[in-house]
């Protein structure tokens, strides 16, 4: 079975404090993967590492087989490395027609381009649109991305990652803080999610880890508790007791 | 030798007196004040009018600059600087450089254009031996007066209650609002004293260099230098840059003219290449 | 043939131009001053004396009305430029004077000959700068003219060695030069030639290492409006304890900045060639105008040079019968003397340099002020860089 | 993934896209009128002042402002420090004329600019790597750093330079060995126009481009433009080399135009004046800095005029008033009233 990504005895520590203990990860092609975790275990510093905006103390990371630990964030995003934020990190300014044509230019190489005016590619503006449309935001492609409802800025964060074609996407609690109204036009749109992209998702809601994932992580305090299907990890006893609590987890 | 250093020292101390509000007001209240020069200038003026029209001693001068600055730092504060604190610093700049501009023009239709000195009193004035150096009495003063300042300082901001709650306040001002602590009245207290000190080092540097409306700008350059080498986010850092730039311009251009003037300026894009926060301040912030 | 007639209409149009201007009962002069910025100090004093000019002598000579417009360069040669030729084309001024600093004559000195408009140098004082353009006519005085005599002066009185401390530009650059020089050839010798920079607050390192050379005499030089700093620290430095003669241009010991610098400056010897304390009955009602007009203000080596050019151009206009066409009153400008409030002046009519009478002074107190007392008369003084 | 079908819209949306890009009407009307003031101004018109010289000056400073908007506007990167440029760009346009003796076309001014360009487009580039990093404070320091040391050299390279006098003997050879410079600076006026027209259109095809966006969005949030594969340090050098080569070009223009080039050129007080007039007229919309030029330079001609030697105040004054009252400088003004306008004419 080949692995898209994995990580070998990933640690990261700053000053005393260790954020990631020994962290060993496969995650196969086409992966339906949550990393669950108490607040604090460390998802989004691994995360982080994982798209190199941290540098890991030690240990290595491979993307199709690839070492890429010493890449730049760049060089990873390029590789088809792609991630949403927990908090947003959008282009407030732009619009989100703006943002995706940025992103699928950037793809195509074409984001050096200086003498030619924005959109005088069809090929570019056609699939930003599609895209804007796919994920159901293409009604407001045109409005100022900082004036958007906060549901589809959420929205638009995915849509940025999935310009790139990613191979590996990374959801840092893709409906976080969402409206109740709005959240299920954001499961709606993981869940149709291409068959292609090995999915990575980070999550506190329960709900929504058991309703994709196939298999699940769990990291306490920096290090790789346990691993599993979601039905095993579901019954696990000792999941329960350290991070799932009182919770009932059964529903999913 | 020992003479140079004991010249650099003090000329590094003055740098100091005259930058540490700006160090205050921007590491402590993030806020860019490149007027600061200005209220150095106006304690360097009260001074100069004290002294030469009214025939007020040195050292009575001293206390009234600060005073005088301190007023006029905290109702300028209170009235203008205050609406500023949210702005960008790019904002903030083009605000206190149009501060400065006023202010060269106040002082030039007050004081006239041409240089302005004092004379120092005689107790202030001549020499003395110092392991076989000769040093100026007044350069031994000014060291002296900065020393205490700055030991003054660093008591102030981290041993009394004052200075807790100032680092409260520049730390998260909301929660700090919470506790009950008046974070309004911290900020305008601090500026005000940051203008204060100001004033006293203008009417200190006016014992070694001469006053013209032109002064704010001039110095400006130099504050900042000061700052960025030094970071702002202690009492400390500002201190040794003080030192180290005083140090090494002073020497710099005794032992090589040619390339003297070169020195705190290279000192300083090194630093900041090397070192974006200053030189010295801890890494972690 | 076309051609030829485009150039008779061209001509017949700059005729019918220069027809009114003839008529003209104005005639305008533009000063350029430095009056904000690091030289502000020497414009206040220019225009002061050009009020004082106006104020004795009226605006009218020879049948024409006299008009002054002042502008601020802030001291950048840049705008100096642009706004000499604004004066020219759009004021129609027939004389340009002021210029604050050396660059800046040279900056002015092609609109002047383009434009043949006589341009009148009051303050910058690098020697070379009066051969900029033949419409350049200098009434203040050049470096080798100031330091000559303190040079000669300190040979005689027992300085065998000496070290210069300038400010580092042009005329810095001709002091330390021409003192250097003339030092030597007295059998003196310069020691080390100290340049510190133009725009330096603290002149500590520079003091400090002229005093550790131990010379007989430092000479200074510092632009006019500057030398308050400079002699504050001089003063700190404690020279006379160390047996070590402090000599300067008059620029130094500044009338303007002299009562501010306390009784520590007393004794010490200048030269140059206007001194408010001047003995004469001329300088007496110039100084006494001056003060008046000028809210008590002590007029100084600038005012003068102001007020010398002011009377250069009226005394042309006199010359040429009120007829300001630029060659004409270059001409009636060269050569000219007359008895100025700093004693007989001369314009060469050759190098249209100034012949300023220079003296040596010594700093005393007088009715309870500061003054450059002057005790030895050196006569006039010839730039000797113009052949 | 399920894409839906291709809506309507597409077209009109790419067409919105390149709208953006087109030359409004009134921006013809601003560049009519800046042709215009050559006829208003040249002493054509008897009663009129001319004031060409100053509008070249304006046009200088107008080009240098508008390299900065490229950086400050646009990417996002504070400099106090394009002044650095500036001066340099002066130098080596005096520099080029002085050694070029008159002799065509050595000395020919258009070789100057381009000479200017090139090398104030290497000093960017080299620069350009301390600005890569730090926070707003420490990029306006490192700028003003590298422009006092700049200063400095040109104040100690006598022998190259002048000095702390400036080059002397500078004179501009006819462009082209055409048209040479005159009294009324007509010639100055419409060169200095014709280059910053050039440049200005360089510089707006730019920001219209996929290249502008891209710096739009590290100006944005650079993290996000990093994760989106947005070569960030790359675009920020790019710019900044060619903003760098701008502002030498407008140094060139005023070295030329008034034959003098001095270290006052690069002083402190000229790239603060550039950054006042570009936040001024309006940072971001590149006729921001050349509209706050014009204001600029003529409140001070006009303040000048009353009050010689106090105009700094009157300045300062509307500096103040400006940070604390009015948003995105003279055009962000006007484009707030134009909003409201238009919305109420849209009320039924």
């Amino acid at each position: 079975m080949s692995y898209v990504l994995e990580t070998r005895g990933l640690c990261k520590s700053f000053g005393g404090i260790v954020a990631t203990d020994n962290v060993s990860f496969k995650l196969p092609a086409g992966a339906r993967h949550a990393l669950i975790g108490p607040n604090g275990a460390g998802k989004t510093t691994f995360v982080n590492q994982l798209t190199g905006v941290l540098t890991p103390t030690a240990g290595q990371i491979l993307f199709e087989g690839v070492d890429i630990t010493g890449w730049t964030v760049r060089g990873r995003a390029t590789a088809g490395i792609a991630r949403t934020f927990q908090i947003n990190q959008l282009f407030a300014d732009l619009s989100p027609l703006e943002s995706v044509v940025l992103a699928i230019s950037e793809r195509e190489n074409a984001g050096a381009h200086w003498f030619k005016p924005l959109g005088a590619r069809d090929d570019i503006v056609n699939e930003a649109c599609a895209l804007l449309d796919a994920l159901g935001i293409g009604d407001v492609r045109a409005a100022r991305v900082g004036a958007l409802p906060y549901g589809k800025q959420r929205l638009l964060e995915i849509a940025l990652a999935l310009a790139a074609k990613p191979k590996l996407l990374l959801l840092d609690e893709p409906a976080a803080g969402v409206p109740e109204s709005e959240r299920e036009q954001i499961l709606d749109v993981v869940a149709r999610l291409p068959e292609s992209v090995a999915l990575v998702l980070i999550e506190h809601d329960m709900h929504l880890v058991f309703r994709f994932a196939k298999t699940i992580s769990v990291l306490v305090n920096g290090a790789l508790f346990c691993e599993g299907t979601a039905d095993e990890i579901a019954r696990d006893p000792r999941v329960r007791q350290v991070y799932l609590g009182e919770e009932d987890v059964g529903h999913g | 030798m020992l003479t140079i250093l004991f010249d650099g020292v003090a000329y590094g101390m003055l740098l100091f007196v005259l930058a540490i509000g700006l160090c205050v007001t921007l590491g402590l209240m993030n806020f860019i004040n490149l007027a600061h020069g200005a209220f150095a200038m106006a304690g360097g003026y009260l001074t100069i009018v004290m002294m030469n029209r009214y025939g007020v001693s040195f050292y009575w001068s001293l206390p009234a600059a600060f005073v005088f600055s301190a007023i006029l730092g905290a109702v300028l504060e209170h009235t203008l600087y205050v609406h500023l604190y949210t702005k960008s610093h790019l904002d903030q700049v083009l605000f206190s450089i149009g501060l400065v501009f006023m202010a060269t023009a106040i002082v030039d239709y007050f004081m006239g254009a041409n240089q302005q000195t004092i004379n120092l009193p005689s107790s202030l004035e001549g020499r003395v031996d110092f392991l076989g150096a000769s040093i100026g009495v007044y350069r031994i003063f000014t060291i002296v007066l900065c020393g205490l300042l700055t030991i003054g300082l660093q008591f102030v901001l981290s041993k009394t209650r004052f200075g807790s709650r100032l680092r409260a306040a520049v730390d998260d001002g909301r929660v700090a609002r919470g506790m009950g602590i008046d974070v309004t009245k911290i900020f305008a207290l601090t500026f005000a004293v940051g203008s204060g000190l100001a004033g006293l080092g203008g009417a200190l540097s006016t014992g070694i260099i001469s006053m013209d409306p032109t002064f704010p700008l001039k110095y400006m350059i130099y504050f900042l230098i000061v700052i960025s080498v030094g970071g702002a986010t202690t009492i400390t850092g500002p201190f040794f840059a003080s030192l180290l730039l005083g140090v090494a311009d002073v020497a710099g251009k005794y032992y090589m003219p040619a390339v003297g003037g070169f020195i705190i300026y290279t000192i300083m894009v090194a630093v900041l290449i090397l070192r974006p926060q200053g030189l010295f301040t801890r890494a972690s912030r | 043939m076309r051609k030829q007639i485009l150039k008779g209409l061209a001509a017949s149009a700059i005729a019918l131009a220069a027809l009114p201007a003839l008529a003209q009962e104005t005639v305008k002069i533009g000063l350029i001053l430095p009056m904000t910025g690091q030289q502000a100090s020497t414009g206040r004093q220019l225009e002061a004396g050009v009020k004082t000019y106006m104020a004795q002598h009226g605006a009218k000579v020879a049948g024409k009305t006299i008009e002054v417009i002042v502008k601020d360069d802030t001291g950048v040669a840049d705008i100096s430029k642009r706004l000499a030729q604004e004066l020219v084309v759009n004021d129609k001024v027939s004389v340009l004077g002021g210029f604050g600093l050396t660059p800046i004559a040279m900056a002015v000195g092609p609109v002047a000959t383009q434009a043949k408009v006589p341009a009148i140098i009051m303050t910058a004082a690098t020697s070379v700068v009066v051969e900029q353009s033949p419409y350049f006519i200098r009434v203040g005085r050049t470096m080798p003219q100031m330091t000559f005599p303190i040079a000669d002066w300190a040979a005689k009185n027992g300085v065998k060695t000496a070290v210069t401390l300038v400010s580092d530009y042009a005329p810095g650059i001709d002091g330390e030069k021409f003192f250097k020089q003339r030092f030597e050839e007295a059998g003196g010798k310069v020691l080390d030639t100290l340049r510190a920079p133009l725009a330096s607050p603290d002149f500590a390192a520079f003091l400090q290492k002229a005093k550790d050379l131990k010379p007989d005499a430092l000479f200074l030089f510092v632009p006019s409006g500057q030398g308050a700093t400079l002699m504050k620290q001089v003063i700190d430095r404690d020279f006379a304890g160390s047996k070590i003669r402090v000599i300067a241009t008059g620029d130094v010991t500044d009338d303007d900045l002299l009562n501010s610098m306390g009784d520590s400056v007393l004794g010490m010897v200048t030269s140059h060639d206007y001194s408010a304390d001047h003995d004469s009955p001329e300088n007496k009602a110039f100084v006494e105008t001056f003060k008046k007009v000028n809210d008590n203000l002590r007029p100084n080596m600038m005012a003068i040079a102001a007020y010398d050019g002011m009377d250069v151009i009226y005394r042309a206009l006199e010359a040429t019968k009120g007829d300001a066409n630029g060659q004409k009153l270059i001409e009636a400008m060269k050569g000219q003397k007359w008895m100025s409030p700093r004693g007989p002046m001369e314009i060469d009519a050759t190098t249209r340099e100034a012949i300023p009478p220079m003296y040596i002074r010594k700093v005393e107190r007088k009715n309870g002020e500061l003054y450059n007392v002057e005790f030895e008369a050196v006569g006039p003084v010839k730039d000797p860089t113009h052949k | 993934m399920s894409m839906a079908p291709h809506s309507k819209l597409d077209g009109e949306a790419g067409a919105r896209l390149l709208a953006k890009a087109q030359w409004r009407w009134y921006e013809v009307l601003f560049w009519l009128a800046a042709i215009s003031l050559y006829f208003v101004f040249g002493d054509f018109i008897p009663g009129i002042p001319t004031k060409l010289m100053l509008l070249s000056e304006i046009v200088s400073l107008g080009l240098l402002a508008l390299s900065i908007d490229l950086v400050l506007g646009y990417a996002g990167i504070v400099t106090l420090g394009q002044g650095a440029f500036f001066g340099l760009g002066a130098y080596v346009a005096g520099v080029m004329a002085k050694a070029g003796m008159g002799v065509f076309p050595l000395s020919d001014p258009l070789l100057g600019l381009l000479a200017a360009a090139a090398v104030c487009g290497i000093a960017g580039f080299l620069t350009s790597f301390l600005v890569l990093r730090g926070s707003d404070l420490t990029r306006l320091m490192v700028t003003l750093g590298v422009a006092l040391i700049l200063a400095e050299l040109a104040n100690q390279m006598r022998w190259l330079t002048g000095g702390a006098d400036g080059l002397q003997g500078v004179t501009s050879s006819p462009i082209l060995g055409q048209w040479d410079f005159d009294l009324w600076g007509r010639t100055a006026y419409l060169y200095s126009l014709a280059v910053l027209f050039v440049c200005f259109w360089l510089s707006r095809r730019i920001v219209h481009s996929t290249f502008g966006l891209s710096l739009k969005a590290i100006k944005g949030n650079a993290l996000r433009a990093r994760a989106i594969g947005v070569p960030v340090n790359a675009r920020l050098i790019a710019i900044y080399a060619l903003a760098a080569a701008i502002a030498g070009v407008a140094g060139a223009l005023l070295a030329q135009t008034t034959q003098s080039a001095s270290p006052d050129m690069i002083a402190f007080h000229r790239s603060a004046d550039a950054l006042l007039i570009l936040v001024f007229g309006g940072a971001g919309y590149l006729y921001g800095g050349l509209i706050g030029a014009v204001l600029f330079r003529v409140m001070q001609d006009v303040i000048g005029a009353f009050t010689l030697q106090y105009w700094q105040f009157w300045l300062g004054l509307v500096l103040v008033l400006l940070v604390l009252f009015v948003r995105g400088g003279v055009i962000g003004l006007l484009e707030g009233w134009w909003n409201r306008m238009t919305r109420t004419g849209d009320a039924p």
